[in-house]
């Protein structure tokens, strides 16, 4: 046997995992359910968005929780592939860790121009 | 004397007679302060001297009599009669490994994963009896005692999902045992062991199902130890690339 | 019938066969070793040690007083020159230990921790929590896998050893997963094999220990050394047998009778201390606290229960955190087996066979008279437990004979004696076709589990605590009996796959050789020493028997007993001295 | 001749986990990652909208109070906090922590992280409500 890189992406898993546990439920909450409710109507409306999102802090405070995101679900959706019996694991982490860093790239990209 | 017939479906398999395991009930008379091995001894002594399945202890501490009851990985001298109320129980050969007979599992593969993460102290320099004991402090010692108490029941393994779907896994004993050794301050091992605890087949194969702890009957947690190892394993990875590190 | 040539064979891979293969592989990584076991390793029964090992290491002990402490809890029936060597080599093989992971407990200062023991003057028991035994196996096993010399057989049934002209050329052993026996050839033997207690009903010895070794060297012609001397455990759990260990005592436990009084001062141990003072009350030698608890019994003073009669063990005093720190597997087995938290209520205990002193005879050597065999561990008898072994002597033990037996076989292999090759294949085929008999017979008039409940009956109602003419007699009787009929049973599973039927029957075999020396000797010792209490001879009789009993195989009945001097050195024979006279020193 | 058979039994792999219960309890664990994967995505298009403009910006929020964005987000947000407790259970034993002898209860590790998620979700909360 040998040793493995497994570490680098179990380290972004574990990491995007803890950060994740903190923070989604409430802005899923925030993002996704308070509009339907029409609750902070204000703060989602376009001008303090980007002006939110104009903010250096809080673009890098984005960027790295939507990074550590993509990467948590893309090595755990590899081992979900594998617990649900497909066994393809290099073309399973092939395809996920690519979808991570294109999600990484767009999040990073589209930050940057706004 | 309190007396109560139990009914235990015992899984049979004969090699030599039986193209596959099927079950085989016996009622047997039993004390209400038994455990499920002496209700499997009074079979072996009255009923069925074919009946074959491994137990010394019966004390909990030599490990020979892991097996499914009800479903479950137990100690069979660790189960006890009166926590089963309906009289009925059923009793299985450990699962995810392979049965030579009855209730006994072949372990050929536990045993060579135990021997392969380098299962003793690697020091950084010998010591001669004359120089005396390595000190450790108690709290050094609390840092891997919990890990030292595994008796390689294989309740662990045989409620493992990844290792029932993938032998190659070295399995949460024998990692929880690398990590033991890693964790004594008396060893230095850690790199030697990285080969086989670190490879995909070791620590990383495990995604934390956390069964191997919920069933321990020693309360060992594998499930920490491995999740620790990774965690220290890992940033032995990472660092291995700074300048200066060791490859 | 395939051959397995190795050049040392070690059978048993307890504590101390593992501890034979170390020491062999260190001497010479040359040489190959066999080490056959009828289990895995870490399931031998070492594991359920619980209390510690005894050895000198702290700055207000001294060798002497182990060496005294040992003599005298022996009753001076010890060879003083092993005992000499024995206390000498001990704190070295547990510093081994120690270097090879051992978790012993430990001071805050960082250095191995003691606890008071039964019998011994100062505190000496090195100890890892109440797991000593299991701790010490495991450490054992897992270093023996850095040795590339050491090849396992595990699950190997050893059945008969190889001998030839006064030499030990091999051994028999069936794998036991596919039933097939091989011939195991090799120039150096090692028995490692652990004690009989199972030839009695009520006992802390697990399954494996059927005295399958000793009956082996016995029937190729090595005498059994002091085999009467049988000791009870003053604190087993009724119903189970399970063991509470001395530690319980060590650490302060109290034994009460059912007036909740204290009643090891009626017997010579006293005075009654709040905190314990060793070699005195509750840590005075098992033969003695066992031998109290049979006289409060006549004196109606025991707790009857289902599980026959019990005094009551208490910890209470000693708290919760103390218990859980170095008892918290005694706590767990009270618990569970007899629905009693040692932390709130009074434990029930009864005296329960333990271990067996006697064994194959060595010299300090670990060699048998046989050449090329050695014995060591429980089943040996060295003759440093004399008629009654101090509590934590035997993982030292051994430690310390283990070594020696692999240091002697390593150096006698070397000679690279052999026998003739068709000389050892007839032998085995001997052995296997006296297993095969088994298998042909279909006529059973008697079945093994019978036989062996009429055989450890006998031995405990005629070779209990105490014993004497009649009782010995009706024992002696009834196992010439059950030999006869045993001569008559058949395998009910003829199957060759983990037969355990056909194990189940060896051991059979082996525990009634095993049971007839305790019982012959027994009754040949007209005299009370130790463990051997004899209510119709109640004085030691050093001048008649200061002598160990040699049972020898005797094909055509009973053993024949002859008597072997032993060896006295430095300490004259007195009178054993514990309570208040020992002068132990306050263990709180 | 070798007697030896020994019998292996069959486990399916693409439905081993609807045998026990806890196989039950660690898949929806590990499923969350897909609510994961998908709320990410949707985030990080919404902040490609935000880019591009007022227009597109409403055109997310529409999407995401649009009946299946609600019903996606309320999933997703059951999952967050399967994810959340789950992980939160699993700290002490993949992080143990030793103070000198003793090793630090569970419980308090546990308990520290909901007060840290009880003011990680505070703030945020107030950040919405203020801004
Ligand atoms: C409950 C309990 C508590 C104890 N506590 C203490 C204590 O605190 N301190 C102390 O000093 N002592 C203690 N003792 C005594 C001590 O543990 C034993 O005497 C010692 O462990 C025996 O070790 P051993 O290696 O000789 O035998 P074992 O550990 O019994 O090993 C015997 C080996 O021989 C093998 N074997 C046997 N027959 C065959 C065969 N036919 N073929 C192949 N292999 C065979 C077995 O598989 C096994 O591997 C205790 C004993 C018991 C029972
Ligand atoms: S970790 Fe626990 S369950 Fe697994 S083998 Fe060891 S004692 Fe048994
Ligand atoms: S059950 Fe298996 S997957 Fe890991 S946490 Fe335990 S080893
Ligand atoms: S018989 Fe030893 S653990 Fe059950």
């Amino acid at each position: 046997m040998a040793r493995s890189a497994k570490a680098v992406p179990w380290f972004l898993f574990a990491a995007g995992g803890t950060v994740l546990s903190f923070i989604l439920p409430v802005m899923i909450f925030t993002t996704g359910i308070a509009p339907a409710l029409g609750l902070f109507t204000d703060a989602l409306s376009y001008d303090t968005m980007s002006a939110f999102v104009g903010n250096w802090l809080v673009k890098l405070v984005l960027f790295g929780i939507l990074t550590l995101a993509c990467w948590h679900a893309a090595h755990r959706l590899r081992v979900c592939a594998h617990d649900f019996g497909i066994r393809a694991d290099t073309a399973v982490a092939v395809i996920l860790y690519g979808l991570a860093t294109v999600g990484t790239a767009t999040a990073a990209l589209a930050l940057v121009s706004i | 004397m309190s007396e109560r017939t139990i009914e235990l479906e015992v899984l049979r398999y004969r090699p030599e007679q039986d193209q596959e395991p099927f079950f085989q009930t016996y009622k047997v008379p039993c004390e209400e302060e038994w455990v499920v091995l002496d209700a499997l001894n009074y079979v072996k002594e009255e009923m069925d001297r074919t009946l074959s399945y491994r137990w010394s202890c019966h004390m909990f501490v030599c490990g020979s009599c892991g097996m499914m009851i009800d479903g479950e990985p137990k100690l069979a001298c660790k189960a006890f009669l009166k926590d089963y109320p309906t009289g009925k129980i059923r009793v299985e050969p450990l699962s995810n490994f392979p049965i030579e007979r009855d209730l006994v599992v072949v372990l050929d593969d536990f045993v060579e994963k135990l021997e392969s993460v380098k299962p003793y102290i690697i020091p950084k320099e010998e010591r001669t009896v004359e120089q005396g004991e390595y000190l450790q402090t108690p709290a050094q010692l609390k840092a891997f005692k919990q890990y030292t108490l595994c008796i390689n029941c294989l309740c662990c393994y045989a409620v493992c999902p990844q290792y029932g779907l993938d032998e190659s896994f070295v399995g949460p004993a024998a990692l929880a045992l690398a990590h033991r050794y890693n964790m004594d301050s008396r060893d230095l091992g850690r790199a030697a062991r990285d080969d086989v605890v670190a490879a995909a087949e070791g620590i990383w194969h495990c995604s934390f199902v956390g069964a191997c702890s919920q069933v321990c009957p020693k309360d060992v947690d594998p499930a920490g130890a491995i999740q620790q190892a990774k965690f220290a394993h890992g940033i032995d990875y990472l660092t291995s690339f700074l300048p200066g590190g060791k490859r | 019938m395939q051959v397995i040539e190795a050049d040392v064979i070690i059978v048993g891979a307890g504590g101390a066969g593992l501890r034979t293969a170390i020491a062999v592989a260190e001497a010479d990584p040359k040489l190959s070793i066999a080490l056959l076991s009828k289990v895995y390793p870490m399931r031998s029964h070492t594991c359920a040690a619980e209390g510690g090992a005894a050895g000198v290491i702290k700055s207000n002990d001294n060798l002497e007083y182990h060496f005294h402490d040992t003599v005298s809890g022996g009753d001076w029936l010890t060879d003083q020159d092993a005992v000499d060597l024995f206390v000498n080599e001990i704190p070295k093989e547990l510093l081994r230990m120690e270097h090879w992971g051992c978790p012993w407990s430990r001071e805050t200062s960082g250095n191995v921790a003691v606890r008071p023991f039964g019998g011994m003057k100062i505190m000496r028991t090195w100890f890892a929590a109440d797991k000593t035994g299991f701790h010490m196996l495991h450490t054992l096993f897992q270093t023996s896998i850095k040795y590339p010399s050491v090849k396992r057989f595990d699950e190997y049934y050893t059945v008969d050893l190889l001998t030839d002209d006064g030499a030990c050329y091999g051994c028999t052993a069936i794998e036991m997963r596919t039933g097939q026996m091989r011939q195991f050839r090799g120039k150096a033997i090692v028995i490692c094999s652990g004690g009989a207690g199972k030839i009695f009903p009520f006992t802390t010895n697990g399954a494996v220990k059927t005295g399958d070794g000793m009956a082996m060297a016995y029937r190729a012609g090595v005498p059994l050394k002091d085999m009467e001397f049988v000791q009870y455990h003053p604190t087993g759990l009724p119903g189970s047998g399970i063991l509470l260990t001395e530690a319980c005592r060590g650490e302060g436990g109290y034994l009460l009778n059912k007036d909740g009084y204290r009643y090891l001062q009626d017997y010579g141990l006293g005075p009654e201390t709040p905190t314990p003072v060793l070699k005195a009350m509750e840590l005075g030698p098992r033969d003695q606290l066992s031998q109290a608890f049979w006289h409060e019994q006549k004196k109606g003073r025991t707790i009857p229960t289902k599980w026959g009669d019990v005094v009551h063990l208490d910890l209470r005093h000693l708290g919760e955190k103390k218990i859980d720190e170095r008892l918290p597997l005694i706590r767990e087995l009270s618990a569970k087996y007899v629905d009693s938290d040692p932390v709130t209520t009074l434990v029930p205990v009864r005296p329960v066979v333990h271990y067996m002193m006697g064994g194959i005879h060595t010299d300090i050597h670990a060699a048998t008279p046989l050449n090329g065999l050695y014995a060591a561990g429980e089943c040996a008898c060295v003759s440093i437990n004399g008629a009654n072994r101090l509590g934590s002597n035997s993982l030292g033990e051994l430690l310390v004979f283990g070594a020696r037996a692999g240091r002697g076989a390593a150096e006698y292999a070397k000679k690279g004696l052999t026998a003739p090759s068709e000389r050892l294949d007839a032998l085995a085929a001997d052995s296997e076709a006296r297993v095969k008999a088994w298998f042909q017979r279909t006529q059973a008039t008697d079945r093994v589990p019978d036989l062996k409940k009429r055989l450890t009956t006998a031995m405990e109602d005629g070779c209990g605590i105490y014993r004497d003419e009649a009782t010995i007699k009706a024992a002696c009787d009834i196992i010439v009996d059950v030999r006869e009929r045993f001569k008559n049973v058949a395998l009910e599973d003829k199957s060759s796959v983990y037969n355990t039927d056909l194990y189940q029957t060896l051991e059979m075999d082996a525990m009634i050789e095993v049971a007839q020396t305790v019982a012959v000797s027994a009754l040949e010792r007209r005299e009370s020493r130790g463990a051997h209490q004899r209510l119709d001879h109640v004085k030691r009789d050093d001048e008649a028997f200061l002598k160990h009993s040699m049972a020898h195989y005797n094909p055509n009945g009973e053993p024949r007993i002859d008597y072997l001097d032993v060896v006295i050195t430095k300490s004259k024979p007195a009178e054993r001295v514990y309570g208040a006279r020992a002068g132990g020193q306050s263990a709180a | 001749m070798n007697p030896r058979k020994p019998y292996v039994r069959p486990i399916s792999k693409t439905s081993w986990f609807m045998t026990q219960s806890r196989y039950k309890v660690y898949m929806l664990h590990e499923i969350s990652s897909l609510f994961v994967a998908i709320y990410s995505a949707i985030l990080i298009i919404g902040l490609v909208r935000l880019g591009e403009g007022e227009a597109a910006w409403q055109g997310w929020l529409d999407a995401v109070t649009s009946p299946i964005g609600v019903i996606f987000h309320l999933i997703a947000f059951v999952f967050a906090l399967i994810h959340t407790t789950s992980w939160f259970k699993a700290v002490p034993q993949a992080m143990r922590i030793q103070r000198g002898e003793e090793i630090v209860p569970g419980k308090l590790i546990v308990g520290a992280h909901y007060g840290v998620l009880a003011a990680v979700s505070l703030f945020v909360l107030i950040l919405a409500g203020v801004a």
